[in-house]
This record gives C-alpha cells, sequence and structure tokens, in this order.
C-alpha cells in the first residue's frame, strides 16, 4: 500500500503517514499542533516523484486527510463547547474507519452503476418530438380554465400611460447664462484670472454655464485665454474688444 | 442475413427523427444499396399485413417510420392534453392584446407592450391559443385567437369579451383602442418601465352589454 | 380486437419520448388496464420471437421502447456517436452517493469522497441524471437522480438498485483497514514504547515539541 511509503518530515513530527496517524489516534500527537496542508504537499511530491496514481491510495488518502482536517476544525472551534466536541481517541478511530468504508462502499457502487451503463449501451430511445398535428390539443378535451377578465385586466394596464418621469429629485440649474456673463466681466475688470478662480465652489451646471459663457466672450472678443496643455489651467484675460472698449 | 438487415433497418428509422437516405442506410449496415431498397420494401410489406402500428413512408429525404393513421386517435388522447398551466404576465398581456386588437403583428404587439413578444407568441401558438392568420400589408404575420381560445376562456364568441375598465366601447372602437394602446405603449418605451401588472384581474369591473 | 390494442400499443410508445404508465396506455385507449398489460406482453413476445428491431422496456414507472442490442453497431455508424459517454469515476461516485442517499447535498456528497464534488455534479446535472431537489435545512441544494437516470440505467425504479449494504467492503478487508488505522503505525513504534524523541535514521519517528 502506497500511503505506508509516504514519509513525512513536520515539525511536529517525522516518520511515516501511517504511524501519524496512529499517534494521533492514540494521542501521542496533537492534532492541533500537524500543520496537515505539509502532509498534502509531501503527498504531492511523493505521487509526483513516483509519476503514477495509485487510485486506490489516492482515495484513501483523500479520504483520511478530509477527516483529519474535519476533526482539527471541530478542535479549533472556540467556545465552552470545546469540552463536548473532544474526542476520545476510539472514537476519533472508528470516525476515520467509518469515512474509509464509506469511501469503499461508494466506490463500489459506482462501479456497479458504470458497469450497469455499460450493459444497456446497445439499447437506445428515440427521441423525436411528436408530430405537430398529435400534439395539438382537442377542442372537445377543453374546457374553461382561465378568466376573460384577466385580459380585460391585462388591456387595462396596458392601457394605462406611465406618469411623466419624475426628475424632481435632480436640482434644476439656476444659474442663467446672463449672470455668468455678468460674473466673468466683473473678473475681467480686475485683470487676469483662472478658470478656476471664476467657477470656485460651483457645481457641475454652473461650471457648464460658466464655460458656455466664457466661449460667448471670446466670440465677442471680450476675452481671451491661454491653456499650457488639456486640461491645464486656463488663464482668462480682457481681449482685444474689451481692450478697444476701455482704451 | 435479409431478415437480420430489415431488423437493423427498422431499429435504424425508428431511432432517427428525420427521413434517412437508402445510400445512408447502406452505409451503416453494410449492405449493397439495392439490398437496402428491398429490405425496406418487406418491412413496408410486413407492417402492412400484420397490420402493425407503423408505416415505412418515402419523403422528399429518404426514409422514415411513422405510426399508422388507426393510431392517433389513441396518440391524441395521450399527447394532446390541452397545456394550460396558468399564463405569465408577458403571455396575459400578448394573448389580450391579440383578443382584443386581432388581426394583429408581432411588431405591433411589440410596440404596444413595449418589449419584444417574440417568446410570448411562440409559447401561445404552440399551446394553440393563438394562430397564423394572414399577412399584413408590409408582411409581417397577423394572429388571431383560435377556437381553442374561445373554449379555454369559457367564450362563446369574441363578443364575449369583457368590456376594459375605462375605455368605452361604443366609440370608434377598435381603431381607437388600438391608438391609445400605441400611445400607451410607446410613452412606455420611453420611459423604460414596464408596465404595471394588474394584482387581481377577476376584480377588474366590466363595462360592456349595455 | 387485441390485436388491434396491441398495434396502437406499439404506435403510442413509438410517439412517446418517454416511458408511458400502462395506467395512461389504458386512458388513451380505452381499453382496461389488464387488457393493456396483457398486450404489452404479447408485444414484448411478438418482438422477442420475430426478431424486430424493438424491444418492449419497462423503465422509470413505464412503458417505452428501446432498440435491440443487435442494431447497436450500425446505429453508432449512423448516428455517429455513442449512446451515452461513459461517466468518470468521479461522476460515478457521485452518481452512486446520490442515487443511494437522496435528497443529498453536495457538501455532504463532498465529506464522503474527500474531495469536491462540484464539477461532478455539474457535469450530471447537465446531462439530465440528477435533478435540484429542493433545500437543506441549512440551504444547501439538495439532489436527486432522475427519471432519465433510471431509463438509462435500466431501472424500473429505484427499488432495483441492490442494496448498498451489498458493497460493503469484505469482513477482511473492513479488519485490515481497521488495524492499519489502529496498530499498523505501532508496529513501526516499536509498540507500547513511547515514541523516539531523538531522530534516527531509517524512517523512525521523532517528535519535537511537548
Amino acid at each position: 500500500m502506497a500511503l505506508v511509503d509516504l514519509e513525512l518530515d513536520l515539525d511536529v513530527f517525522a516518520g511515516p503517514f501511517d504511524l501519524l496517524l496512529t499517534l494521533i489516534l492514540r494521542e501521542e500527537v496533537d492534532l492541533l499542533e500537524v500543520d496537515l496542508a505539509d502532509v498534502v504537499i509531501t503527498y504531492i511530491d511523493h505521487l509526483e516523484r513516483r509519476g503514477e496514481l495509485d487510485l486506490e491510495a489516492a482515495t484513501e488518502f483523500l479520504v483520511l486527510i478530509a477527516a483529519l482536517l474535519e476533526l482539527k476544525s471541530r478542535l479549533l472551534l472556540p467556545g465552552e463547547e470545546i469540552e463536548e466536541i473532544e474526542l476520545d481517541p476510539g472514537e476519533a478511530a472508528e470516525e476515520l474507519l467509518a469515512r474509509l468504508l464509506a469511501a469503499h462502499r461508494y466506490r463500489a457502487a459506482a462501479a456497479h452503476l458504470r458497469e450497469r451503463l455499460e450493459g444497456e449501451q446497445g439499447s437506445r430511445f428515440r427521441s423525436a418530438p411528436v408530430p405537430s398535428h398529435l400534439r395539438k390539443a382537442r377542442l372537445t378535451e377543453a374546457h374553461a380554465v382561465y378568466s376573460p377578465d384577466a385580459l380585460a385586466g391585462a388591456i387595462g394596464d396596458l392601457l394605462q400611460v406611465p406618469p411623466p418621469v419624475d426628475i424632481g429629485h435632480i436640482t434644476v440649474a439656476k444659474v442663467t447664462v446672463a449672470e455668468r456673463l455678468a460674473h466673468l466681466r466683473t473678473l475681467l475688470r480686475r485683470g487676469r484670472f483662472t478658470f478656476s478662480e471664476a467657477v470656485a465652489r460651483s457645481d457641475r451646471v454652473t461650471v457648464a454655464v460658466t464655460l458656455y459663457a466664457l466661449l460667448e466672450l471670446y466670440k465677442q472678443g471680450e476675452a481671451t485665454w491661454t491653456q499650457e496643455e488639456p486640461f491645464a489651467e486656463i488663464t482668462i484675460e480682457a481681449g482685444r474688444a474689451l481692450g478697444r472698449m476701455t482704451a | 442475413m435479409s431478415a437480420e438487415l430489415e431488423r437493423t433497418l427498422e431499429g435504424l428509422l425508428f431511432l432517427s427523427s428525420d427521413p434517412v437516405s437508402a445510400a445512408a442506410l447502406a452505409d451503416a449496415t453494410g449492405a449493397e444499396l439495392h439490398e437496402v431498397v428491398t429490405a425496406l420494401e418487406r418491412l413496408r410489406e410486413h407492417y402492412e399485413f400484420e397490420r402493425r402500428g407503423f408505416l415505412v413512408r418515402e419523403l422528399a429525404g429518404g426514409f422514415t417510420l411513422s405510426t399508422h393513421p388507426d393510431v392517433e386517435p389513441a396518440a391524441r388522447r395521450l399527447l394532446a392534453k390541452p397545456r394550460t398551466p396558468p399564463l405569465t404576465p408577458a403571455q396575459a398581456e400578448t394573448l389580450a392584446i391579440v383578443a382584443y386588437l386581432q388581426p394583429v403583428s408581432r411588431p405591433e404587439i411589440a410596440r404596444i407592450r413595449g418589449v419584444s413578444a417574440e417568446s410570448a407568441a411562440a409559447t401561445l401558438l404552440e399551446r394553440g391559443l393563438i394562430e397564423d392568420g394572414g399577412r399584413s400589408q408590409f408582411g409581417a404575420v397577423l394572429y388571431r385567437t383560435t377556437e381553442l381560445f374561445l373554449k379555454l376562456f369559457g367564450l362563446r364568441s369574441l363578443d364575449e369579451l369583457p368590456g376594459i375598465e375605462g375605455f368605452d366601447p361604443s366609440a370608434e372602437l377598435e381603431q381607437e383602442l388600438r391608438d391609445r394602446l400605441l400611445r400607451a405603449g410607446e410613452a412606455r418605451a420611453a420611459v423604460g418601465t414596464p408596465p404595471a401588472v394588474t394584482q387581481e384581474p377577476a376584480g377588474a369591473p366590466a363595462l360592456s352589454g349595455d
């Protein structure tokens, strides 16, 4: 049996896997101290070295390691219940044995099912759809099962025009282009300023309207601007028209 | 050997839902084409003389088995039970639109509902509640309700369809209903809300009759 | 009349893709239940003695037709695929656990197998051999086998599965497992003596810590 060959070198134990199991069951090694992940890694290395998979041994190992993990997780559960969960070695061994037996049992049942399926390979079933003319329900067999009111109700619902979308929760822009034009002209009279200064502490709508107002001023020649690179700060100053006007 | 071939062909035709060509049958059985044709002929005779429940039929694509017409009444009793599970809201809406506006096209149903009516219409067709009733001037299939529909809803005729709450049927009846439904549907599509589903359809008072 | 019944039953079984109960066949044909059962038996004999390509099978609580195994080689050539792909060991184990313990949850299956049952269960679900059969009290999906399982595995009902105790390991194997668990290590540990603390060559155990 390949499991016997599985040599472990863990922090708390060095030796064959089956001995570790025995010692755990005799409580000579504390399951809580055993790094089960290390056991699994050792097992995988072991499989790789052998280069072949002994299915029987692999199943047994998986069932045992899963059962150990479950026992360990139960031991790790915090709280007063810990007394109750503590397993005596006999019980733990019986539980592991029961697991192994169940695994064997269902593996044998699985083999039986596979044989059964194999034995049925020769019989196939027809899976054609029933011709549609044979599927149509006959009128004489039909009787009222639906309420006509359901149809009227459905049409009534469909006739309802939905209320207009409620946009009350959206802040309606209270700012106008005229207001922002006035604001920008005030700033221009004081000299150079940046766009950020012009829209400091403003909401998005105000920013948008301000930009629109600025474009309007540029078009009129009242303002001109410079921007070093995209998304950089925009510096605004009076344009030629305004200059002429003030000149 | 030839009885063996007949038996194998019988099994192959049993398994195939579509007609199978004699050549394909020859390939599968390893027999010559003329042997296959002869064996199929014997199979046909066997079914006929022994009064079996099947027929060998030669259709466009090849050979197929079907049941003898004598079996059909029992087959309908076994297989053609009207399928009447509760209608889903989508099915009820689609059926209601067809019932009140027939004939009506699928695009129109979709416009009124604000969503596609494809799968609901397919189910209603399959259950025999609606049927193909010609083509619109634009080539779309027009649906109408069937006799089975009347029976399953306990109606003697379409005139017995209940009136609609909030709708005066005495007016320019059908065209107006159609227009109003379309307007409501477009409004719904614009808003993106599904139509309200009536909680208790049976509670809607009927306005017709007058 | 009875030949007529046989013929009708043959046609009905041909048309139904799922097994049909004798009661449903009696309903459809208007015959008595015992007449149906007798006629089905005669049909079975007819197919057998006449060496037809079909068999009458009693599966999944009803009757159905299947092809005779002798047709299989030709069917495989015609349909170019095996009837059902074989099960992998993981799928077969998962299916066995569901078949015997149903309804059973995936964590329970994993507990018995020692490994996750996720992908095997997904494949079995997809192939229609098992299905969702409700929820456990902890909310895990419970699996059970389907009618298709019975049909494909040639079972009339779950009762036809051999008892699970028949698959218990032999007494010798059980004893061997018990020995391996409880005592195998002891031989190495030089029975009774406390495990050595110092590491020695040749696989002697070394216990660090307490």
